[in-house]
């Protein structure tokens, strides 16, 4: 029991990290129908901006805070502006995949650049004992990455179901034809879009760094782990992508406690096909006629 | 009968778009299929060659049921078609659109077509010029196809319906933002399709003066029922078809 | 007309300043030396130190005059941590460059898909990576030597260690790296030789962010001491994991602990971490008269003061390749053969900065358990344990 | 096959055989035989990429597939290395089909999904159950045929650029065959192609059998040329540097496959200087080419050349 407690709060860990970048994928996925490939970047970004102004400026966290925020924002805005606007109008989707990839190898060289390739940490939020739970442990940190997810969770259903704006996205994802009709800005929510996944990817980044370091290329990895998440949750279904990593999680630290960690990293993805190739609309979506898509 | 539509039902998310179609045209004859915007036309359309699934009821193509059948399979037993928002293969030369017509009955494996020096056959070359000539666009074979005005884009569209060598085309608003001299030889050029080809024409149009003037039967659609059905003269007095069109406008 | 004069003024000023500096002899031709290294890519913490140490290296004997007044030319090549990169800068070293010797590649990998290029054109090799595949078996690897301790050598000083503490059951968690792999390989096989059982055997991701999993299985197991054998930020997370579990049993590392970064990130957690390093790290708590410690002490100094950071254990490796290529020039001159039969037979009770080595030609590595010093984390610094 | 191809690969073939004969620095036809490599497998990219509107994150799956497949059949199990070139194209794209027919059914982006995760669990398998796990084994037999063992770098060069002019040869009549007009279709409107009765599905199987073909022939190849083989060389990383190879060199025109190549591989040996920022100047010069060259380096020079012929 002590055991298993522990492999599923480990799962946890990883679980929201992976819930959050799955998240950033849907977001934009919705508005755009573009895989965005530079999610896990922001993760990197929040994690090294934080340690930037927390140790370099040795400014106070909370102004550290809305700084690493404010700077992925304004990455993100720049992703959408100078990459995918001028390629929007054009439709060619497989064009703007393409393009998230090389921004997100642009932003791995930027951090390379200014980081190095050392891993980088910085003190978890409270200082404390670990925690005792039925006897599995779990540090305050975990407590901290678990609580920031919730909590965005919370706040991205609220935005989205009870803000105009957030409306007016959902209406987007919905049918884009429909919302331009109803004089909603489509590019304003694309933009938008951006600017949030990238928030968010930041979010995760900051939290997680005090307990797995940070360095310059963990990016892709996350990038692949989140997409999993989403696709097992249902591309474009947020609640999905929470289930889904939180899912992903557990299975890879159930797979590592009972099975073989050598194999975690297989299983996840494995799963990750074969929900593509049975039930391609997720573990909860129902499995819709896609439409034929115009290149 | 060529196309008989039995009872055919559609809906998107709790909207009836189709609510028990039921019509059937006759070989060799030009079938209009008119009504006001959101009528149903389009979606029919794409039920008949198979890009949208109905719900319920069943289609029949010279007898047999073509219910379930994916769309490429539909073409090859002869049905082709035109959009309303045209879909030229703006990247290829006109008479390379026109090939990918030919490809329907000319195709040839995949392994073979990689160790064919000699590429594309003359002969199909030239049919596809025969079939630009037909439908006067012989002079721009060479250009490419999103370079073409709007007009010559249609024509194009229905050249290639043409190179498969069907027995039905839908066309779907053959003649939206043509000018009038443009629609003339549209009408033209589609009767002589039902004429010399023999191919029966199964047309959505806004223009009344197109529809009434080469129409053989027309059936009318609103709000995803057929309203009514009869020869043109028929139709213009019909007081339903009118009030729909009055409701409408 | 003034200007004219000063300018012809100033063009004799600067013939004559050049004709009368005094020459690096630059009149004998120079001696080419060859190194590829991992200077970017996956295993740039390797290559990094490794490449600044030869440049440093070349340039000190440069200034020297030489080796016996030949200038000496290093070309540093970069294989990206990548095999193919690395074949690529093999071939341009030998077929372009037509170096006398070639140092490195930085890793394992690399230096197996060189192999067969370096014995075809009969180039000496001086590996700095550690598989211990790389000089066995000896007889196929001719020209191949290396200066990085064998994995086998870092196991024993650490079995060594437990069999003294009483320690008969652990569990090894290793990074699924060439680097982690080798180590997990010597690991299991060598256990039996010290009545060690390993009980778990556990595996994580280079990019991994969470090994509680593995750590509380390794415990549930029955294990009576943790082995982690990794590079990079895995070693600081099992750490810390470790350390926030309070598993109550003691956390060993691999030699590749030796960093003073390591006890950074890891903080407080890493008190207490055990591992077997090379003296290099440790260069300032070894007893003055040991053979190794003027020829560290210089090292380091040198190191830390043009370049402001630590060498690390991998910038020594490149360090007694270097030195050994250097040794062999200046005795037997430029000669591929003579330089090989050399090393083999005259690098004997020679201190490097990885140990003191005894070249033969059953042994291109030269180096045994008596390389490493097991050292304790205390108070944040090294302390080596007697 | 257009007089422009055919021309061309003519040119392409007597460059091959002669260019060994005036350059015999074996450190340069080194760089040309990776040139190849590098080239076969974008070649099959390009072809999904242009032709059938299909991405695909996950050649260095069918790479290293191609690469291990060859390499153990000939180590451990000693069978001649043409047969085992041979069983691990077969097996590549054995799994290539397995692979694209659920996901090809599916309209989007899901080969671009299933082929990232396809090329992920080749890389934990090649990991965690390739010789040598991730150290990685030698000593594979060289490449031998007919009892002749290739053991030169210029034997090598001719082998690998001969398969280039086959493998170019296919997919130049291929492209300008009935077949590749409707591949082309297929890139411009989906919609439209299946209403023709091309069956869409089928033709981007093919093509996208064909790339597995491609780049497992190449990593076969790779294999028995540098006799060592890691899992290092067959991450997601080469996948997308197969994918900036054909950005860089135009996906719509097969000849950029080999001038994307040339760049992508002699580009690292330039870049040596800028050994810090070299991620940032790839992404810059990727980001550069989607935006502003879309077209890619073949198909721009081959119009500014038609605008001068044209004046």
């Amino acid at each position: 029991m002590t055991l298993f407690l522990q492999f599923l709060f480990a799962g946890l860990t990883t679980g929201s990290v992976y819930a959050l970048v799955g998240i950033g994928f849907n977001i934009i996925y919705n508005s755009t129908s573009i895989i965005n490939l530079a999610q896990g970047e922001f993760v990197v970004l929040g994690g090294l901006m934080m340690w930037f102004f927390l140790h370099s400026l040795q400014l106070p966290f909370s102004v550290s805070l809305c700084l690493t925020l404010l700077t992925a924002a304004i990455i993100g805005l720049i992703q959408e502006r100078l990459t995918i606007k001028p390629l929007l109008k054009k439709g060619d989707l497989l064009l703007m995949i393409m393009v998230t990839i090389a921004f997100s190898i642009l932003i791995r060289g930027i951090l390379m650049f200014k980081f190095g390739k050392d891993p980088y940490t910085y003190a978890p939020f409270t200082e404390g004992e670990p925690i005792e739970i039925f006897g599995a442990i779990i540090t305050q940190q975990t407590l901290w990455v678990i609580g920031i997810t919730a909590l965005c969770i919370v706040l991205l259903y609220l935005f989205f179901n009870k803000t105009m704006t957030g409306r007016a996205m959902k209406a987007c994802s919905l049918d884009m034809k429909a919302a331009r009709l109803m004089g909603i800005n489509v590019s304003k929510v694309v933009m938008l879009s951006f600017l949030i996944s990238a928030v968010i990817g930041a979010i995760g980044g900051i939290a997680i760094t005090p307990i797995s370091l940070m360095e310059y290329d963990k990016g892709a990895m996350l990038s692949v782990k989140g997409f999993c998440a989403a696709i097992m949750g249902g591309l474009g279904k947020s609640r999905g992508a929470v289930v889904g990593g939180f899912t992903l999680g557990m299975l890879e630290s159930l797979t590592a406690g009972y099975i073989h960690s050598g194999l975690k990293d297989a299983i996840a993805l494995l799963i990750m096909l074969f929900i593509l190739f049975v039930k391609p609309a997720g573990i909860f979506g129902k499995t819709e006629i896609l439409r034929l898509r115009k290149f | 009968m060529i196309l008989e539509i039995n009872n055919v039902s559609k809906s998107f998310g709790g909207i009836k778009a189709l609510k028990n179609i039921n019509f059937s045209v006759k070989e060799g004859e030009i079938h209009a299929l008119i009504g006001p915007n959101g009528a149903g036309k389009t979606t029919l359309l794409n039920i008949i060659s198979g890009i949208e699934k109905m719900d319920s009821g069943d289609i029949r193509f010279k007898n047999i049921s073509i219910k379930g059948i994916p769309p490429h399979k539909r073409a090859a037993l002869g049905i082709a078609r035109t959009f309303q928002n045209l879909e030229i293969f703006g990247n290829l030369k006109v008479f390379e659109n026109i090939l990918t017509g030919l490809y329907l009955k000319n195709q040839k494996g995949f392994l073979k077509s990689g160790i064919t020096l000699k590429g594309i056959d003359k002969d199909l070359i030239i049919q596809s010029f025969s079939i630009l000539e037909y439908v006067n666009l012989l002079n721009k074979k060479d250009e490419l196809a999103k370079n073409l005005p709007v007009g010559e884009q249609r024509l194009l569209e229905l050249g290639r319906a043409l190179a498969t060598d069907p027995h039905l085309i839908l066309l779907d608003e053959p003649a939206a933002g043509l000018n009038m001299r443009e629609t003339k030889n549209l009408s033209q050029l589609i009767q002589k399709i039902r004429d010399e080809k023999a191919i029966t024409i199964l047309l959505v149009e806004h223009d009344m003066e197109l529809v009434m003037g080469i129409s053989d039967m027309i059936t009318v659609l609103n709000f995803g029922e057929v309203i009514a059905e009869g020869e043109p003269l028929m139709i213009q007095k019909n007081p339903s078809v009118i009030s729909a069109y009055l409701g409408e406008d | 007309m003034k200007n004219l004069v000063k300018a012809s003024l100033l063009i004799i000023t600067i013939a004559i300043a050049l004709i009368f500096t005094p020459k690096d002899s630059y009149c004998k031709e120079p001696y080419k030396i060859g190194a590829i290294l991992s200077v970017t890519g996956a295993a740039s913490f390797l290559g990094e130190p490794e490449k600044n140490t030869i440049i440093m290296l070349a340039e000190q004997i440069n200034k020297a005059g030489g080796i016996n007044g030949h200038p000496l030319e290093v070309i540093v090549e970069d294989s990206k941590s990548d095999e193919t990169q690395a074949v690529l800068a093999a071939k341009k070293l030998i077929e372009k460059d037509k170096v006398l010797a070639i140092i490195g590649p930085s890793t394992t990998g690399e230096s197996m898909a060189i192999i067969p290029i370096v014995t075809q054109a009969k180039t000496p090799l001086i590996s700095v990576a550690a598989g211990a595949s790389i000089t066995q078996p000896v007889q196929e690897r001719y020209w191949i030597f290396k200066t990085a301790q064998y994995d086998t050598s870092a196991v024993e000083a650490i079995y060594n260690h437990m069999k003294n503490k009483g320690i008969k059951k652990v569990g090894i968690i290793t990074i699924t790296t060439a680097f982690g792999d080798a180590g997990r390989k010597a690991l299991i096989e060598m256990a039996p030789k010290f009545g060690i059982t390993v009980v778990a055997d556990e595996r994580y991701g280079p990019k991994d962010t969470d090994m509680t999993t593995q750590l509380v299985k390794i415990k549930s197991a029955g294990a009576q001491a943790i082995i982690n054998w990794s590079v990079g930020p895995g070693q600081v997370i099992v750490t810390k994991n470790w350390h926030a579990l309070k598993l109550g049993i003691p956390l060993y590392q691999s030699h590749g602990w030796g960093s003073k970064k390591n006890l950074e990130l890891a903080g407080k957690a890493a008190e207490g971490v055990i591992a077997p390093l090379g003296r290099l790290v440790v260069w300032d708590k070894i007893p003055d008269k040991h053979p190794q410690k003027p020829i560290l002490k210089k090292y380091v100094s040198d190191y830390e003061g043009k370049y402001r950071s630590e060498p690390g254990t991998f910038g020594g490796h490149a360090y007694d390749a270097f030195m050994m290529v250097v040794e062999a020039l200046k005795k037997v001159g430029p000669d591929k053969q003579k330089i090989r039969d050399y090393i083999e037979t005259h690098i004997k009770n020679w201190p490097g900065t990885g140990g003191i080595f005894n070249m033969s030609p059953k042994d291109h590595c030269g180096l045994d358990m008596k390389a490493f010093e097991m050292v304790i984390v205390k108070n944040g610094d090294w302390e080596i344990l007697k | 096959m257009s007089k422009g191809n055919a021309i061309g690969l003519f040119f392409l073939g007597i460059f091959v055989i002669f260019f060994p004969q005036i350059v015999t620095d074996n450190y340069i036809l080194t760089v040309g035989i990776f040139i190849g490599i590098n080239a076969l497998v974008a070649m099959g990219l390009s072809i999904l990429m242009g032709y059938a509107g299909q991405i695909s994150l996950g050649q260095a799956g069918f790479y290293g597939l191609g690469a291990y497949v060859s390499a153990i059949l000939s180590l451990k199990f000693g069978l001649p290395v043409p047969i085992s070139v041979f069983i691990s194209i077969l097996t590549a794209s054995l799994i290539a089909v397995i692979l694209a027919i659920p996901s090809l059914r599916l309209k989007g982006h899901y080969l671009a999904v299933a082929t990232l995760g396809f090329g992920e669990i080749i890389h934990i398998i090649l990991n965690e159950w390739g010789p040598g796990g991730p150290s990685g084994f030698g000593d594979i037999p060289p490449f031998s045929i007919f009892g002749y063992t290739l053991r030169s770098t210029v034997e090598y060069f001719y082998l690998i650029w001969m398969f280039i002019i086959l493998a170019m040869t296919f997919s130049l009549n291929l492209i300008h065959s009935l077949t590749g007009k409707a591949l082309r279709a297929i890139h411009d409107s989906e919609l439209a192609s299946v209403t023709l009765g091309i069956n869409i599905t089928k033709l981007k199987i093919k093509v996208f059998v064909l790339s597995s073909i491609y780049a497992s022939l190449a990593g076969a190849l790779y294999a028995h040329y540098v006799t060592f083989l890691s899992p290092s060389g067959f991450s997601l990383f080469y996948s997308i540097l197969i994918l900036m190879v054909v950005v860089i060199g135009g996906m719509t025109n097969i000849w950029g496959a080999i001038a994307g190549a040339i760049i992508i591989t002699i580009l690292p040996e330039i870049l040596r200087g800028f050994k810090e920022i070299d991620i940032l100047i790839y992404g810059l010069i990727l980001t550069f080419c989607l935006l502003f060259m879309r077209k890619g380096i073949v198909p721009l020079f081959i119009e500014i050349w038609e605008k001068r012929i044209k004046k």
